[in-house]
């Protein structure tokens, strides 16, 4: 069955890429797929626990829109956050050890899935309340702008990036925040992943206008729409996004059409989607898509892709080791971290 | 008699009254193809339809305003909080309009709604989707709190909820909606008001509610075993307290220990102790004590979440101190 | 000096009136502007506390818009609530009564100026707080769809009128209720007084499109704006939305363009407002105009108005005395109305 | 030494701490152009500009939520909330992100804010704008909770609080931003976890915070004429209490009353008097007192307000009645 609405065509040529880059995109989006699916193995066997949302099927939105940013550029993600992490540069065994509750994850065992943070990789969050990262977020590109018009700081040229869903995409919050975030020309961009569902709910059925971009317009913002299952085509627009933000032109409404393979979360029975919605759209994995374009363009060969698949591999392995085994949070540091000095 | 589970008692409490009452309706995210998220709501959209089981957008504070706005008008909406956290983005319409309108009003207006859903400590389930809101709830005038903690009460407690004609905050617990239990066929009600004996004793009173009575009830047995004989009452109202229960049971043992979920900090039990040491502070034979959570976000390492919340040992430690009078 | 934007300008001969609708606009207007006048000399003479927000100028749109509705439809309000209340039928001296905090006040002295509500009347209440009772109102045109679809029942056709302000246009709840609004085609009108300020923020600081009307786009509904000191515009535009709510064809937003003659509240020094703006605004007088132009087609005669002028005066007067010699409400009714039975 | 307003003092501490680090910023609905409603911080943004004096819209959830994101990222917001009551919309963002975001994140990030604005009960404003929500946010975890009720102190607390790293939710009362007194020059903080003795006593411990300091104080000279010889503490942490200050003085008085403004239920009042018990229970000479507001929202009508609200004539009373062993 074909999507409720037809997907943007993205013309590819219109983005050159280096074998470099191409092969940065596909490690990432490599790296966000095999993760996950360590998740789900690790978590049928008992190693995490709590509700654990994976990220299956929309890589290339994450890969597309994070790969475009710099080191001290900010992301704020959801509950749906190891991806997002994982392309911010977060390294894998810090994700994994948080999903096993150990010290040494990057939220020091005190978050689990659905709150990763790292202070030091520029991750603002992920946020368990659908939307209320959108505010924090937007918080974050209000610092930069403060810094740069209150401070006079000219390096303050950091961008941020808040992403979040369909779903949330009809809570006040987002609206609040698109109001402010235009009013003040704040650098950040909002990336919509419409994967057509919030849980069990038809994003048709939970919103007047489906198409979410449009809503940018009532605050006089730029609103895009994207094939989030095109690598590509999310980078093309978040890069123009970012390039607007960094020179302190405003923000900008992303929204890319997605999908996710699987449930909601892993605890998820998946009933409500349609057999011939997810053949679609599985036809589409951007994963696949994107090595069979690179290689016909004969950007990179087959022997490239094999050996990111194998170092992606390993690497999540290592993660796995790493978590198990790290150590416990230590009983007695119970209430540490509740007040800073 | 039949079995039943919680969650499906739940169900059967709803099923009931929307059939007896057309004005009752279920609105929330995913009530309805869903079933709501643990599935409290099962396939009820197929006998009731959409409009009387209500999807909504993921815009808690106004569908909560929505429900008051149509409980003013005549409906009875029954709002199930997915968690009962994210109710915290309904904050101002719950005290402000579902808790404080009839009264400001000048009673023009009632405001007949059901806020249900679960609350409580999971399994690892991280700060967020682990809070404890009828803490935070409790000081709201107008507002009657309540938490269910068998099949059998859930039910009649449920539908007593929905006839009442004031907001009722109902709280269920996340790791209780599978517990199963045989409870009486049909229609039945049971008084939000009073508090439950669940064991009668004579040593020291043990106050709880919500998942805390079968950590209770795990306790009171190894305490048994020892020779001990404390009397439980589950607290089921939470605001108000049912004071002629619990004054009854403290007049007899002159000892109270309070189990609590919420954090100790402003919890229920710091209202419950005061007032106990207020009206009975003659009758007590040693200070009220509280077993609460830890006041620290709910840890998502599962070590360090037992921890936070009050476990069986805690209890039988507590009380054994108390008849000791070593508190 | 001119308003920020454009006034939209109404032909006012698409709307022929008979003598007795003008003169029940008339009468509806005056009733507004005298009462409130009336408001502030008793303020300042010590008869009513707290926050008091006049209505003053604004009345082409209580009148406008209220005067569309039957009795039994709904109506929303604010904080600035007493005009809305009398439009809609509560009588002047329920209302002064419950401003003296009388026990024969809409509100039994319970609520006092930012507080008023009528069962009888449909007054949903004043809401105190900016925006919140937008998804009131909401509920309430949700419970006349509900009887209709759910219920089945053919006579319900109530039409909600939900008033606020640009200020409160801002506010996410406004925002997620046009989402369910237009989604379930509720019955509702959503009424922006834009008077240009929130308080002591003017409203082009406030929003990044200033044209309210224009965010009902994003929602696929229907949007106007209307010469809010027109009241035979803001009538005209309310009868096209009241049809379209009562047969089922879903809400509409009608932004009126207006401007309060007075401070925020009583207690508003009003020292940010340009004298040029109050000047411009205040030669649109909207009583004057109608009176003008209702005089000038000859639909009514100066002593009819004249005799208007007269009987409002009465009426108020009778409001200030009946609420003067009411009783307090009792000292043991502290605990009324706190539970319903 | 100058005599300072209340209002004044606010306005002057922030000012300095604005001065003295570039990073403190403010922003809420009308403090810029229109000075704060109270006038706090009147023609602050002609020294500093409307980015760091930044109007907000109303929107106080987002713009709440936006402070935290600042805060984390190296600002040091205060919020005004123009009554504190409209916090309400911004339950979760102070609950879930301002008080928990350090602990949930390991520590990755820390909170400095304050969030300031008159609260309590005023004169007829209604139930609405009447609020006090120390009650509903005293559970939060990871939030420190002050109430300032002098110009002296007010300026001290306020400059503590905007240095502190973690979220301060600032209560100032509605009707004491008049207050006049002479506060010392220049720079100076106060302890924001620092109970303060207002007058030493013997024989009762009264403990209360914000206006009702003033009921206290003009109670107590109607004692003391009488002969009575009080306590009187001010809280100024609502939380975490000072306990040791608090207990010095129930070891000294073996009695307490609390005066609070809060509701009775689920008050400050409430945790006080638990926190107590449970510490002091022996060194109790009678059950702790607890005098409160009515569990009512706050009518509009002037007497019915009263009567809502402690008056100076029941602290008396609840003296005599604790020192003469009638409780
Ligand atoms: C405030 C709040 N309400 C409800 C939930 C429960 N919930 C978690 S995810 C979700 C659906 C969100 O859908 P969407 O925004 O489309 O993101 P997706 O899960 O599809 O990535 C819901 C309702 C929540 N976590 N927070
Ligand atoms: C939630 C909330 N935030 C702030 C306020 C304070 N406040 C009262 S009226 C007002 C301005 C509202 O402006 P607008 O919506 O334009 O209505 P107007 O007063 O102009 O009629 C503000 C900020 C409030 N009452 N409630
Ligand atoms: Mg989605
Ligand atoms: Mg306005």
């Amino acid at each position: 069955m074909a999507p409720s609405r037809s997907l943007p065509h993205f013309d590819k040529a219109t983005l050159p890429l280096t074998s470099d880059e191409a092969l940065m995109l596909y490690e990432d989006m490599v790296l966000g797929r095999s993760f996950e699916d360590k998740c789900a193995e690790m978590y049928y066997r008992g190693k995490m626990f709590g509700f654990v949302h994976l990220y299956n099927g929309q890589e290339a939105v994450s890969t597309g829109a994070i790969k475009t940013l710099r080191p001290d550029d900010y992301v704020c993600s959801t509950y749906r956050d190891h991806v997002h992490a994982l392309s911010k540069g977060v390294p894998a065994r810090q994700v994994m050890a948080e999903l096993f509750g150990k010290a040494t994850g990057c939220s020091k065992g005190r978050g689990g899935s659905m709150h990763l943070f790292s202070a030091e990789y520029g991750l603002l969050g992920g946020f368990a309340f659908v939307a209320e990262g959108i505010p924090v977020a937007t918080g974050a590109a209000f610092q930069t702008h403060y810094r740069r018009n209150a401070l006079n700081d000219t390096s303050a040229d950091q961008v941020t990036l808040c992403f979040f869903g369909d779903g949330a995409s009809n809570n006040g919050q987002f609206f609040e925040c698109l109001n402010m975030a235009a009013l003040w020309k704040l650098p950040i961009i909002f990336v919509i992943e419409n994967n057509e569902w919030a849980i069990g709910m038809a994003h048709y059925r939970a919103t007047s206008v489906p198409e979410i971009y449009k809503k940018a317009a009532a605050f006089g913002m730029v609103g895009v729409e994207v094939d989030g299952m095109d690598v590509m085509a999310v980078r093309a627009a978040t890069l123009e996004a970012v390039q607007r933000a960094r020179c302190g032109e405003g923000p900008t409404v992303i929204e890319a059409l997605t999908y996710r393979f699987r449930g909601h979360s892993l605890a998820d029975p998946d009933e409500l989607r349609s057999r011939s919605d997810k053949e679609f759209w599985m036809s589409r994995d951007p994963i696949k898509t994107f090595a069979t374009y690179v290689l016909e363009q004969g950007i990179v060969t087959q022997a490239d892709l094999s050996a990111i698949d194998q170092k992606v591999a390993e690497l999540v392995d290592e993660a796995v080791h790493f978590a198990e085994a790290s150590p416990e949070p230590a009983p007695q540091d119970l209430h540490h971290y509740i007040y800073a000095d | 008699m039949a079995e039943m589970l919680l969650f499906n008692a739940l169900r059967a409490a709803i099923d009931e009254e929307m059939e007896r009452d057309p004005t009752v309706f279920v609105l929330g995210e995913d009530v309805g193809h869903y079933g709501g998220s643990y599935k409290v709501t099962k396939d009820l959209y197929l006998k009731y339809g959409d409009v009387r089981i209500l999807d909504t957008p993921i815009a808690e504070n106004s569908f909560t305003g929505m429900a008051v706005g149509a409980a003013m008008t005549g409906l009875r909406p029954i709002i199930e909080g997915m968690n009962m956290g994210f109710l915290l983005l309904a904050f101002n319409q719950i005290s402000n309009n579902a808790g404080m309108l009839r009264y400001t009003s000048g009673g023009n207006f009632k405001v007949p709604m059901v806020i249900r859903g679960p609350g409580g400590v999971g399994r690892q389930l991280g700060a967020e989707h682990s809070q404890r809101l009828e803490a935070y709830f409790q000081a709201v005038p107008g507002l009657k709190i309540v938490a269910c903690s068998t099949p059998k009460n859930a039910k009649g407690l449920l539908k007593a909820a929905i006839r009442d004609n004031n907001p009722v905050l109902f709280f269920e617990h996340v790791l209780l909606y599978n517990l199963k239990e045989e409870i009486p066929p049909g229609d039945y009600v049971q008084a939000l008001d009073r508090a439950e004996l669940v064991r009668p004793g004579q040593e020291v009173t043990i106050l709880t509610y919500s998942r805390m009575r079968y950590h209770c009830l795990h306790a009171v047995k190894a305490l048994e075993e020892k020779g001990y004989d404390p009397e439980i009452i589950d607290l089921i109202s939470l605001r108000p307290f049912d004071m002629e229960t619990i004054g009854a049971s403290v007049r007899k043992t002159h000892r109270v220990l309070i189990v609590e979920e919420c954090m100790r900090t402003g919890g229920i039990g710091a209202e419950l102790s005061a007032a106990i040491t207020e009206r009975f502070f003659d009758e007590l034979d040693a200070p009220v004590v509280r077993l609460s959570s830890q006041d620290v976000p709910t840890p998502y390492n599962g070590a360090l979440e037992k921890l936070t919340v009050v476990q069986p040992e805690q209890i039988i430690e507590a009380v054994e101190k108390l008849v000791h009078g070593q508190v």
